[in-house]
């Protein structure tokens, strides 16, 4: 074979989490970092807001509050062993990030900046704590490059513009991947010791998302053919300010500045919903509030979207109601040069994209699918973990939005997800590293890269009566319309049978580009393949949850369920079948309780 | 509204020279020109090949001339560009097929200019950040805006000369580090863009700022490393 | 293969740049065309004779005074702009205004002395 | 407060070697020549070229102020115009504008020019070039 490398560790991906796991492998084992993207077009660099951590540079502040926060947030479906892990350790990374160079934004005593983030609170008082550090509103931005230049400096060996298709067990271990070169359509495989998954979320298969085009779900999908379970498929979140019909992302930094949201008829609606912190509530508190706004016909103009205003008289004037201060007890006040300065990019969308100017006029804002919270299951070292007791799958690791934890449960706490990169992608480089350096490498198979090549070559078989186009977008609106915000058994019973419909109809698509060199029209009809893979597993996932929790919200279901349902789910494809089990929460401090914010 | 649309189209595997594609497509003008070739790729041919991502903007993955200037796809929109169209690549870099050019060279200029953060001192005793006025912190912002998407190198007429010079997006790497009140290399990074290839090729065409889709001032960050290797100052 | 990265002049010419893309165009054209001309005119002059002759009365037709001057002048207005925009870096972010003001500058002037050179030649 | 050391970086570690030198060069030998220049255009007014001379020969005298551009003109007595005062201004001109226009030559050439062999070629040129024009110049200035 002519196309194989050897290296102790491969990391899959390079956005956060693959940056991170690679450069901490890389200090202790030879180690890859294959990605399908430049590494600075990961969509890590898309975050907007920040990366919390309990700095408490402007008021008060502690980990445990952080902990508790997240548990909370995650409507108690996150481990919280796992949580009080990585808020504990959420110090030191985002210090850590500081001292690799990242241009956080600064105090007037020169110390990191940090804003009020969606249910980040005090907990004594239960009012908003400014806990996100942020570097303007483009921190993702500034931690991928902050990492991708470490990196470079570390000199970490990167395989740029190489797919990952397949990954290869040989005697129940991680023996490598298989990748195609998109600039020649060779495939190369991968031998390794140790294979770090980050290949981020699957946000494409919704018809409004605020992902990118690269995130159809490519991690999940491999490791679900080569039969290792996902978690929690059924939670993905809604972020609630999405740019109407585009979904593109306004942070909740804008929120966290004073914005509010205002229904159709001008009235603030939040404080209906969530008295004490209001606009600041968790993502899916607000969004099903913006919906239910919308569905009562309270939309503007009696369509599907509201307004988000951050013009600096209005967020004067309710920030006088709310009695928000400053740090130092004045009444809290915005100008807009302050609100350009801090939110730069997101006044530039919507100059660009909808022609309005957020600093004279409102946006039109609706919610938009946001966030992957399940995933493919991991400890708090990033080590995959196959079933219910928790055994580990040796060589195999996850990081990043792809694999679940569970940190974030049933309900992802803005600016908890760029710290989950950054903890739990170092702690999956290290122990890759240090299982790499006692494993020995497994045989290859005879041709290892037959799975792979079986599945393109199923591509170019169909008969060519069906549109791949075509069905991407029939899939992204059932699951948008009928396994988005609001979920019910009729809803999703449809969307099953359309999903698996859309499924048949794919065989029978034909790739008609027969190159080599960036054969894309074959890559995307691959990833289609995964998202109908995921979008099938969510909806079943889906379905068989008869609760109502975070994210995962049913409307014949409308309460959360402790008793039946305090468990993560887990899932298998076994000969085609979807096979579903369970796993128990880890709880550790916190027990559960209703759910105000 | 009817658009035409007028696609640079080359495929190395079959066409000897390239050659350009023209369709006619009803769209919105409110839709992005990422989302016409989208449509083209779905419904009209798909072997149509190009970049993206993130589609708003922020990953730098698909900057090409868009009637006769650079710009992102996804960041330009119907309206903004009328109802005759014009795709092509970059320049100055090799065309792979259709709209995908060979980034190579200018990822290999961006690692020549040391583009990490240097600073070997140690730490604060206290363990925390080591503190930066936001004077300080605002004095390199600009520059760190940058999503390599290329759009200023490939508009150069020196980066098009020779592509040994480092190009605008190289030197913007230069500036945020040089001017980074924390950083350590100035010194060595000054050199490096001082160098035979580097700031002296730039003859303040503005081509670069024009087309750069974050709006980055960057022939102001060039001119201000052009000042600091007169006058050694850095802050 | 793909192709090369070459870029024609004819080319490079069609890209859409703006004011400043042009003005370097022509700066450049006029740097050239005076370096170009002194050095034919410093040697004519030296050499003298029939050669020389020849060469001065190039240099005295009205057409090729139009162009030269058209050389000096712009290079010399524009040289000054990006002298000025160099020193100062800070003014760079007022290009768009700096090239305004500079045709504003030019195209009066060079307007004047285009008429004054054709007045001349019809003139005598 | 953030330390504020002061960063300006000593002449050796600025990265100040011949491109840049020569970019400064540039542009002060640019302002020179305006400087030069206005002197010129001041000197011709005052000698009279206002009734005296056209514009085109004003130009001429202002970018080179030597005798032999005001010989056609209908200026009576040329000895104002000819004495040592002119003859240094004009050199200073000359030397200023050929190093200012070779070294510009150089640049557009550098351009193009990639290897390091064939801009050294270039550079030994251009200097054997410079020089040639410059004692040329010279010699016509104070002969003339
Ligand atoms: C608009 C937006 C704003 C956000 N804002 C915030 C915020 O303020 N705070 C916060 O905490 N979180 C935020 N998030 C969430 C957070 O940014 C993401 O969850 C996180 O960046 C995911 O990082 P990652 O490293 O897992 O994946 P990514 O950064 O997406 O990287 C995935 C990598 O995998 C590679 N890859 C994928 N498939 C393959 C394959 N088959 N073969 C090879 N490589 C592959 C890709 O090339 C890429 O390099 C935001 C998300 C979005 C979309
Ligand atoms: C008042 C007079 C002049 C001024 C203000 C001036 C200014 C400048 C400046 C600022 C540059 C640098 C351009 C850059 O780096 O992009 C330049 C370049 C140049 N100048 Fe001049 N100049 C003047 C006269 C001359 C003369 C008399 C000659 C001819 C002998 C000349 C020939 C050139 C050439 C060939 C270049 C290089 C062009 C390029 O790089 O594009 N200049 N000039
Ligand atoms: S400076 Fe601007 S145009 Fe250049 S690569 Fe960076 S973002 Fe793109
Ligand atoms: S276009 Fe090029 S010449 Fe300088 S100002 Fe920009 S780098
Ligand atoms: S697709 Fe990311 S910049 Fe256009």
């Amino acid at each position: 074979m002519a196309n194989v490398h050897q290296f102790d560790v491969v990391v899959v991906g390079a956005g956060g989490a693959g940056l991170m796991a690679g450069l901490y492998a890389s200090r202790g084992a030879k180690t890859a970092v294959i990605s399908k993207l430049y590494p600075t077009r990961s969509h890590t660099g898309a975050a907007q807001g920040g990366i919390s951590a309990a700095l408490g540079n402007y008021e008060e502040d502690k980990p445990e509050w952080h902990t508790y926060d997240t548990v909370k947030g995650s409507d108690y479906l996150g481990d919280q062993d796992a949580i009080e892990f990585m808020t504990n350790e959420a110090i030191d990374a985002v210090l850590e990030l500081e001292h690799m160079g990242l241009p956080f934004d600064r105090t007037p005593e020169g110390r990191i900046s940090q804003r009020p983030f969606g249910g980040h609170t005090n907990n004594v008082t239960g009012k908003p704590v400014r806990r996100a550090c942020h570097a303007a509103d483009r921190t993702g931005h500034m931690i991928l490059q902050t990492l991708y230049q470490q990196c470079l400096k570390n000199n970490v060996t990167f395989f740029d513009e190489y797919q990952v298709l397949d990954f290869l067990i040989v005697n129940g271990k991680a023996a490598g991947v298989v990748a195609v070169q998109l600039a020649t359509g060779e495939l190369h495989t991968f031998h390794a010791k140790a294979v770090i998954f980050a290949t981020g979320g699957h946000g494409r298969i919704f018809e409004v998302t605020s992902n990118a085009y690269a995130y159809t779900g490519d991690g999940a999908a491999v490791l679900l053919r080569r039969g290792l379970p996902l978690e929690d498929m059924e939670f993905f979140q809604f972020h609630p300010t999405g740019i109407y019909k585009l979904g593109i992302l306004i942070t909740e930094g804008v929120r966290g500045e004073g914005g509010v949201l205002i229904n159709g008829k001008g009235e603030r609606f939040m404080p209906k919903y969530a008295p004490t912190v209001k606009d600041l509530a968790s993502r899916d508190v607000v969004s099903r509030a913006i919906y239910t706004e919308i569905r009562e016909g309270r939309g503007v103009n009696g369509r599907n979207y509201v307004y988000l205003d951050v013009r600096p008289e209005s967020v004067i004037k309710y920030a006088a109601q709310d009695g928000r201060t400053n740090p130092d007890g004045t009444p809290y006040t915005i100008t807009g040069e302050q609100v350009l300065a801090k939110l730069p990019d997101i006044i530039d969308f919507c100059r660009v994209y909808l022609g309005v100017d957020p600093l004279t006029q409102m946006m039109p804002i609706q919610p938009t699918a946001h966030y992957t919270m399940g995933g493919i299951p991991t400890n708090k070292y990033g080590e995959v973990v196959i079933d219910d007791k928790n055994t580990i799958f040796p060589g195999l690791y996850a990081a990043g939005e792809c694999a679940c934890v569970s940190v974030h449960g049933a309900n992802r706490l803005g600016t908890n997800s760029l710290l989950d990169l950054v903890v739990f992608g170092k702690h999956a480089g290290l122990k890759a590293a240090e299982y790499a350096n006692k494993a020995d490498f497994e045989k290859l198979p005879d041709d290892a890269e037959a799975g792979a090549r079986s599945q393109f070559e199923a591509l170019r078989k169909g008969s060519g009566k069906e549109n791949a186009f075509d069905i991407s977008n029939e899939m992204k609106k059932v699951m948008f319309d009928d396994v988005g915000i609001y979920r019910s058994e009729k809803g999703m019973k449809d969307a099953l049978e359309k999903v698996r419909g859309l499924k048949e109809r794919f065989t029978q698509v034909r790739v008609t580009d027969t190159g080599k060199i960036f054969n894309t029209e074959m890559l995307n009809a691959w990833e289609l393949g995964n998202m109908l893979e995921v979008a099938e597993i969510i909806t079943e996932c889906a379905l068989n949850r008869k609760e109502s929790r975070g994210g995962h919200s049913r409307e014949d279901y409308p309460e959360r369920d402790d008793k039946n349902w305090l468990k993560h789910t887990l899932v298998w494809k076994k000969d085609g079948k979807t096979v579903i089990d369970y796993k128990p929460v880890v709880i550790t401090k916190y027990q559960p309780k209703a759910r105000v914010y | 509204m009817q658009v035409t649309l007028k696609i640079f189209r080359y495929n190395p595997e079959v066409d000897k020279k390239w050659h350009y594609e023209t369709y006619d497509l009803d769209v919105d003008e409110k839709e992005r020109i990422l989302d016409l070739l989208e449509l083209v790729k779905g419904h009209h041919d798909g072997t149509l090949s190009f970049r993206r991502s993130c589609a708003h903007g922020v990953c730098g993955s698909d900057a090409m001339r868009i009637n006769g200037r650079n710009m992102l796809a996804c960041k330009t929109l119907v309206r903004d560009v009328g109802d005759k169209i014009t795709v092509e690549p970059l320049l100055g870099l090799k065309v792979i097929k259709d709209l995908i050019v060979d980034m190579e060279p200018f990822f290999d200029n961006y690692k020549k200019v040391l583009p990490y953060f240097i600073n070997e001192s140690p730490l604060p005793a206290d363990g925390k950040e080591r503190l930066q006025s936001p004077e300080q912190r605002a004095r390199f912002d600009e520059t760190t805006k940058c999503i390599l998407c290329a759009a200023c190198t490939t508009s150069c007429p020196s980066f098009w000369a020779s592509d040994d010079y480092l190009g605008p997006a190289a030197l913007v790497t230069a500036h945020r580090f040089i001017f980074d009140s924390r950083d350590e290399a100035a010194s060595e990074r000054l050199h490096i863009v001082s160098e035979t290839s580097g700031l002296a090729r730039c003859h303040t065409v503005f081509n670069c700022t024009m087309a750069c889709p974050r709006e980055i001032q960057i022939t102001k960050a060039i001119g201000e490393l052009k000042m600091a290797t007169l006058t050694g100052k850095v802050d | 293969m793909g192709l090369k990265r070459n870029v024609s002049l004819a080319t490079a010419l069609r890209y859409k740049g703006q004011g400043p893309f042009l003005t370097y165009i022509l700066h450049r054209i006029g740097g050239l065309g005076m370096a170009v001309f002194i050095t034919i005119h410093i040697l004519a002059s030296f050499v003298g004779g029939k050669a020389g002759v020849f060469v001065n009365s190039i240099y005295e037709n009205w057409l090729f005074q139009i162009f030269i001057f058209f050389c000096v002048l712009f290079h010399a207005i524009n040289g000054l702009r990006i002298t000025l925009l160099d020193l100062f870096p800070k003014l760079l972010e007022h290009s768009r205004e700096a090239i305004w003001i500079e045709w504003a500058v030019f195209l009066p002037v060079y307007g004047l002395a285009v008429f004054v050179i054709v007045h001349t030649a019809l003139g005598g | 407060m953030a330390t504020t050391k002061s960063r300006t970086l000593p002449l050796t570690k600025r990265g100040l070697n011949f491109e840049m030198f020569m970019w400064m060069i540039t542009r002060l030998t640019a302002l020179a020549m305006y400087g030069l220049i206005l002197i010129a255009v001041i000197g011709a007014l005052i000698m009279g070229a206002r009734t005296q001379m056209n514009l085109a020969d004003v130009m001429r005298w202002a970018f080179m102020p030597n005798v032999t551009h005001v010989q056609d003109t209908n200026v009576p007595d040329l000895a104002p115009w000819s004495t040592p005062f002119w003859k240094l201004t004009a050199s200073a001109l000359l030397l200023v504008a050929t190093a200012h226009g070779v070294h510009g030559l150089v640049v557009i050439c550098d351009d193009y020019i990639v290897s390091s062999r064939g801009r050294q070629i270039v550079r030994w040129i251009s200097i054997a070039f410079m020089l040639t024009m410059m004692s040329i110049g010279a010699y016509l200035i104070w002969t003339s």
